[in-house]
This record gives structure tokens, C-alpha cells and sequence, in this order.
């Protein structure tokens, strides 16, 4: 029996899905990990919103400069043809629509798109929203990338998002260790399933309406 | 390996269809894309709305565009010129629609569609004929009026060199209005005097990022031989 | 006897005026002869709205090249320390307050600092402002020079512009043949008289309530 | 001759007074002005509001600032950090005030501050907790909330190399919010890596004119040697 992708394999089928010459963010933690597996023979074009195209990986021991981060502030490096540009101008840039694709991670998306990643909501938690929110609208496809369950079960693709928002309606494709998900207006179609699971099993297992892409 | 560069001028401007929207970068002639003018002339494309700071300087260029018919309504700041008898006869014949904005607010509101901001409360124009029938609004002790964005099909411009991924940089005040224009266009066409190696543009010096260019062609070549990179 | 400024003499007199360390904008036409006459002790800033700090003097024959000219599109030269931008960049200067001083002609100038400099408001005439409503809110001091009548005898010093306004209680100071005119909250205040007039036939000539400054 | 030089970091801030509001450029560490902060820190101003992106990181800098008491409220984005243990502890103790935007609104209200424009209607935020009580507006079909601009009495910024009429270039990721905060201040303060002659750095290139800058000091020189100019 074939079970659910690791982390790893959740990073690599999203980066399968990034076309060549597509000018992406990818947002801190898990969606970072997709840049370990975009194809090598495609161009791709990453966008760090601390004011920076034309990432390139992370720097080695002996390339570390610490005006040269990403927006998780870790230091990378630079790949011919990247450009600098202050915090307006990077963030303009996502608001305007520019980018191709933004890889987030979540807390929970719902059914209708909207993104909840930034704040748990308790009432000792201190909020920090930083580019998230901004990341949400910034981009012509947001995909999220996440466990489709919390460690204690609960789905987190979900009718309503409990926890605070981040944006609305504005994801895309949902990448799940279980399934990708593309929410549509008409409803919430399984693009792809992985292991054994089935479309069956998966509505059972999220109690949610889901359709299965015709083909 | 991603090249947005395309063999001519033609090409770079085929698609451009009738009653689009194209921005046109320029300070009179400084920075006015002037091959890709004259190749979108000769490509044909009607019932334009152009957005240029001017309404065309002599018989070339954007005058020619004007004066061969092809453009309905025009959006600029500053059409009246010595030199701009051909826009100055359309519109006295009611032949040509001018929506007259400030130069500023202008370079604002076309920054504003590039930067997904819908709207903003500028105090240029208060209390002016070209803040009329504008909502206005006191704030923090002064008066401001409402703009909204501007954004287009197309915006045609003109960079000094660029590289295969739409880098581009630009020669003194000829940068004017064609970074906006770059970001505010659904498909930016530049055309560079100088195509270079991708790496040989200073990655600090760049002023439009290769993710607002669609398209770049390099064209004439009447500047003189400039060193690439730093 | 001694009679009102010429124009050379009225860009003179405003030159003076401009300090040391001073950021400048000189609008087209008579503004632009300032810069024949500031101090050539002190060093001053030009800017020109179409994108540049630090304008040199007009281009000489050797010097010209297209791409680099001044609002009025006349080519111009760069000094050292000069800066080009955007002109996003270059209206958010002037809008922001960040000049020091704005030069401009005007139709008329009424006395609690309207300006009227952008169109005649004539049924035949082409409208174009450019800058000008820019350049009106455009510094921390808005300074307009103008020979204080029309050809035809008109005062352009009013109580109430007719001309259609280019912007409302934007004008500090008017430099003209006859004299300087400092607009205050309080009044029209004559700074300096040139040539034989007094503040008393100033009054008589334009109609206006005219306050001299003490000392 | 105009010379925005100043000797030392500690001459450069001597008038900041009680009560100022204060924008401190940086992104974490990358491009925070350490020497300027260390250098009010001494000078002992208090009650001051903050504008950085972070709230602080280790116990230097801008966190050294918040456990000496000095700031009464802080407008960021992103406070809560591995390191931001000083702002957690204040925070959770009610003895700073805190201001929440997103990091492109930030961004955003800063550079209408420094251009002159009131307000502005963004997208971002819209329908979260961060637009609660804010003027909401749907145009053209998308639903966008009216933000303010941010001005402050001084920045205090970190540039790579700056000359005498305060002209600056960044390095970079280390110039993220500085471009705007210079824009946005009364009196803006640069820490710079090297100071160079006039005319050394190329005008195309210069990120921040001159006419932002009121004072630079030359600090460190923890960088390798670069070459001047182009």
C-alpha cells in the first residue's frame, strides 16, 4: 500500500507545476523547499519580496554576505540577470499582479479559496503578519502548499477558516500530501491523488463536496 | 532558456488590436519609441487610446499615428506645442477625444495601475477645471483629490540596453514616464538601443526589472558605441 | 528717473534670493533666466521635473545629446552629483515638499496666492498644464515672477484670478518690474520697490491694499 | 559648498528630542543603521514612536533601544521573531504599543508619505483583522481598503556609499525600506559604508538623490574595499 507523499514529495510536485520562464515567490519554510526540485532545464525566476529577482540557492560557507537574504533572512545568492529594488517597488510588483506564482503555506484554506497562514488567533499569540498578506493578492496563481491534516486530525482544507485571515478567495491550487486540490467557483476538484487514497475516501476523510477533474 | 527578444519591430507589435489601450513613453522626443511607433502605423491597429505625456511633436512619431487616424482618444498632459499642428487640427475638428491630466498625476496614476493601487488622494489639481467633478477630501489640514490608475494593453517604450530577460536600463532623461508604463501594461514592448549579455548589466543599476518586459527588439544603433555592463 | 526691472533684472533679482544648499526647480520661459544669475558662490540644485537633480547650463553646440533636456525640451548638461529618475520619482519630489523652491511665470497671481498660469481659459484655446499644477504645490516656497501688467495696461496682481487656476494659496512671493510682493495670511505685503515707484503710487497703480514692511 | 558630512553618528542625532517619531530602515539586520541606533541609544531620546519592518532582533540595535524604554510604540510588520525576545517581553507586558501592517502596505504608506499623496486604496488586508474600522472601497470589481500615508520627524538609514550632497546606492537586499523612509522624513540621517567623491557615483545609478539626505556620517568600513564609481 502506497501512502501519503513526505514533505519532499509535496515540494517536488509543486515545483513540476512551475512552467518555464515563470517568475515565482515562494514563501517561508515548507514552499522554500520547492526551490530544491524545480526542473533543471526550465528557466525560472525567483523573486524574493525583500527586494530582489533572480535568486539563486542558498549561499554556501564561503558565500555568505548578509546584505544578500531572503525573506526568511537567510543568506543566498545571486543568478545573472537578477535586479535589486526597494520594498515599494518589490511589493508593487506582486499587488500589480506581475508575478507568475506565489507557494504559500497555511493553517487552513477553505473551499472558496481564502488563506488563513498568518496569525493562530490565540489570545496570547503575538501577531506578526509581515509579507504574508501581500503574498495572498500576489500573484496571478497562489498555490498552497500544506499537510491536508493537523497533527491531531483536523483537515485544513476546510468549509469556513476558523483561524484569522490572510486574504479572500485568493488561493488557487491546494498541494496536499493527500491530493492537489484546484478550488474552483463551481466547487473543489481533485486534480491528482497520491498513494491509495481515492476521491471517495478523501471526501469521507475531509467531509467536503469534492469533484473529481473529468479525463 | 527564457529570450522575450524578438527579431524586429513588426513583430514585437503584431498583435496589438483595434480600440486597444497603449501607453507610449516619451518626454516629447526624449524616450519616444519611436520604431515601434512607426511600426505600429504600419501594422495598422485603429481606434487606439494612447497615453503619452504629449499629443506628438511634428509629422513623425505619434503625429503620424494622429495624423493617419488611427487614434480615438488620447490621455496625456501636455499636447500643446510648437510643434504639435497635427494633434492641434484633430482636436479643433472634434476628431480626436483629449483627456487632459497633470503631468505628476499622470506619472502617479499610471505608477498606481503598475502597483495594484486602485486609487489615491493627490493635492495636484485642487480646486483647478481638471479636479472637477472629482471627490475630494480634507485630510490632515489639506485638500486632496480622488485619481484612480491608469493601465493598458500595451505599453511601447524605450531602454538604452537590455538583456534576453527584459532588464533594462535607460540614458538620462530619456527614463521619464517608460518604467511606469513597463509595470502598467498587461504586454510591454521595449525597444533598446543596445541588447546585451545576459550579467553585464549591473544588477543594482537595473531601473526595469525584466518581469515588467514582455518583448524587447533592438533597433537603430544612431547612438554612439557605449561599453556594456559596469 | 529710474524705471521697473527688465526682465533680466527681475531673474536677477529673484538669483539673490535663492540660498546656498538650495534645491530648485525654474519653470519655462522667464523662470529659466534665473540660472544666468545666481550667485556663483553658492551652490545650488537644479531639478527638472522630467527627471534630473543637478542640471548644468544649457548644452553648447559640442554638447548636445537629445536624451538629456530640461522640462522646456531644451538640452541641458549634467553637473557632478547629478541623479536621474523616474517621473513617478520626480513628481513625488515636488508633491512630497521636497524642494526648497519653485520659480514660475504666471497670468495672474491674486493676492492670497491663487495662480493662474496654465490656460488662458480662451473657448479656441488648446488646454495643456504639463507640471505647472505640480509645480504650483510643488516646494516649500513657491516664488512666481511676472511683470506686474499686462501689455494692454492690466494689473496681474488681483484681488480675484480670472484666469482659470493652476492652483488655490500656493504663491509665497511675486518678483516683478515694479516690485517684490510677499502674500501673507494677513495682507500683501511690498518687500522692495525698484526704479522711482513708492508703495503709495504702488497702491494707486494696481489697486490693491498694500502694506509696506516695517524697517 | 554644500556638505551634508557629519563627523560622527552621535553628532548626527544629537536634536532628536523626545517624543519623535523615528523610521529605522532595515530588514532584520540587512541594511538596519546599528551605529546611528547605538548612537540615539546614548544619546538617551525617549517616548519615541518606531517605524521598522521588525521589531527588533537579539538584544542590539533597535532591541537595545526597546529594553532601555526608550519607545513607546512601534509600526512594523513583522515583530515576532526567533529573536525578538526584548519585544516579546514588552509586548506581553503592555509597555509598548503596537501598530500592525502589512509589509508591502508599510511599504506603500511610507512612499505616499514621502510623495505627497494622503491616502490610498490597496487591496491587501482587505477583509482581515488588519482592515478592521478602515474605509472600504469596491472598485471595479475588487474590494480595496483606504491606508494612509506615514511621514516621521527623522530616518535613520544604512546606505553602501554616499558622497557630500547626500546622494546614496545600496547594496543589495540591504536597501530595502531606506529608499522610502529617505523620502519620508523631515530629517533623514545616513550611515554610510564609504563616502566617495562627487561624481564617483553614476547618476543613473544613484537609489536616493541627495535632496532626502540632510546628514551622513561614514561608519565601519567592515565591508571589503570596493572600487569608486563605475
Amino acid at each position: 500500500m502506497k501512502g501519503p507523499l513526505d514533505r519532499d514529495g509535496m515540494a517536488n510536485r509543486v515545483a513540476q507545476d512551475i512552467p518555464e520562464g515563470a517568475y515565482v515567490n515562494l514563501g517561508i519554510g515548507l514552499p522554500t523547499k520547492v526551490s530544491n526540485f524545480l526542473p533543471v532545464d526550465r528557466e525560472i525566476v525567483l523573486h524574493t519580496e525583500n527586494g530582489m529577482l533572480g535568486m539563486g540557492p542558498v549561499a554556501g560557507a564561503d558565500e555568505i554576505d548578509l546584505d544578500l537574504i531572503n525573506a526568511g533572512k537567510i543568506p543566498v545568492t545571486e543568478l545573472p540577470g537578477a535586479s535589486y529594488f526597494h520594498q515599494a517597488d518589490s511589493f508593487g510588483m506582486m499587488r500589480g499582479g506581475h508575478l507568475d506564482i506565489c507557494v504559500l503555506g497555511a493553517f487552513q484554506v477553505s473551499i472558496s479559496g481564502d488563506l488563513a497562514n498568518w496569525h493562530t488567533g490565540g489570545a496570547d499569540a503575538i501577531p506578526a503578519v509581515g509579507g504574508a498578506m501581500d503574498l495572498a493578492i500576489g500573484a496571478k496563481q497562489v498555490l498552497v502548499i500544506m499537510e491536508l491534516f493537523t497533527r491531531d486530525g483536523q483537515c485544513k482544507l476546510v468549509t469556513e477558516c476558523t483561524y484569522p485571515l490572510t486574504g479572500i478567495g485568493c488561493v488557487n491550487t491546494v498541494y496536499t500530501d493527500y491530493a492537489v486540490f484546484g478550488l474552483q467557483s463551481d466547487g473543489v476538484y481533485v486534480r491528482e491523488v497520491f498513494g491509495d487514497t481515492s476521491v471517495t475516501g478523501l471526501a469521507e476523510m475531509t467531509g467536503l463536496p469534492l469533484q473529481q477533474l473529468p479525463g | 532558456m527564457i529570450s522575450k527578444i524578438v527579431i524586429s519591430a513588426a513583430d514585437a507589435v503584431r498583435d496589438i488590436a483595434d480600440g486597444a489601450t497603449v501607453m507610449v513613453g516619451g518626454f516629447g522626443t526624449a524616450g519616444q519609441p519611436i520604431e515601434l511607433i512607426e511600426a505600429l502605423l504600419e501594422q495598422g491597429a485603429s481606434d487606439l487610446t494612447i497615453i503619452n505625456n504629449n499629443a506628438g511633436n511634428g509629422t513623425t512619431g505619434l503625429a503620424a499615428l494622429l495624423a493617419a487616424g488611427r487614434v480615438r482618444k488620447i490621455i496625456c498632459s501636455f499636447p500643446r506645442q510648437v510643434d504639435s499642428q497635427v494633434f492641434d487640427g484633430l482636436y479643433r475638428a472634434g476628431q480626436l477625444e483629449l483627456e487632459l491630466v497633470a503631468q505628476g498625476t499622470l506619472a502617479e496614476r499610471i505608477r498606481a495601475g503598475g502597483a495594484g493601487i486602485a486609487a489615491f488622494f493627490t493635492p495636484t489639481a485642487f480646486g483647478t477645471a481638471l479636479a472637477e467633478g472629482k471627490e475630494t477630501r480634507h485630510i490632515n489640514g489639506r485638500d486632496y483629490v480622488l485619481e484612480d490608475a491608469l493601465v493598458a494593453d500595451y505599453a511601447l517604450i524605450k531602454a538604452h540596453q537590455g538583456d534576453r530577460l527584459g532588464n533594462l536600463v535607460y540614458r538620462k532623461t530619456a527614463r521619464n514616464f517608460a518604467p511606469m508604463m513597463a509595470s502598467a501594461a498587461t504586454t510591454t514592448i521595449a525597444q533598446v538601443s543596445q541588447l546585451v549579455e545576459l550579467g553585464s548589466l549591473d544588477p543594482e543599476a537595473v531601473v526595469t526589472p525584466g518581469i515588467f518586459t514582455k518583448r524587447l527588439v533592438e533597433v537603430g544603433g544612431a547612438l554612439p558605441a557605449v561599453t556594456e555592463g559596469q
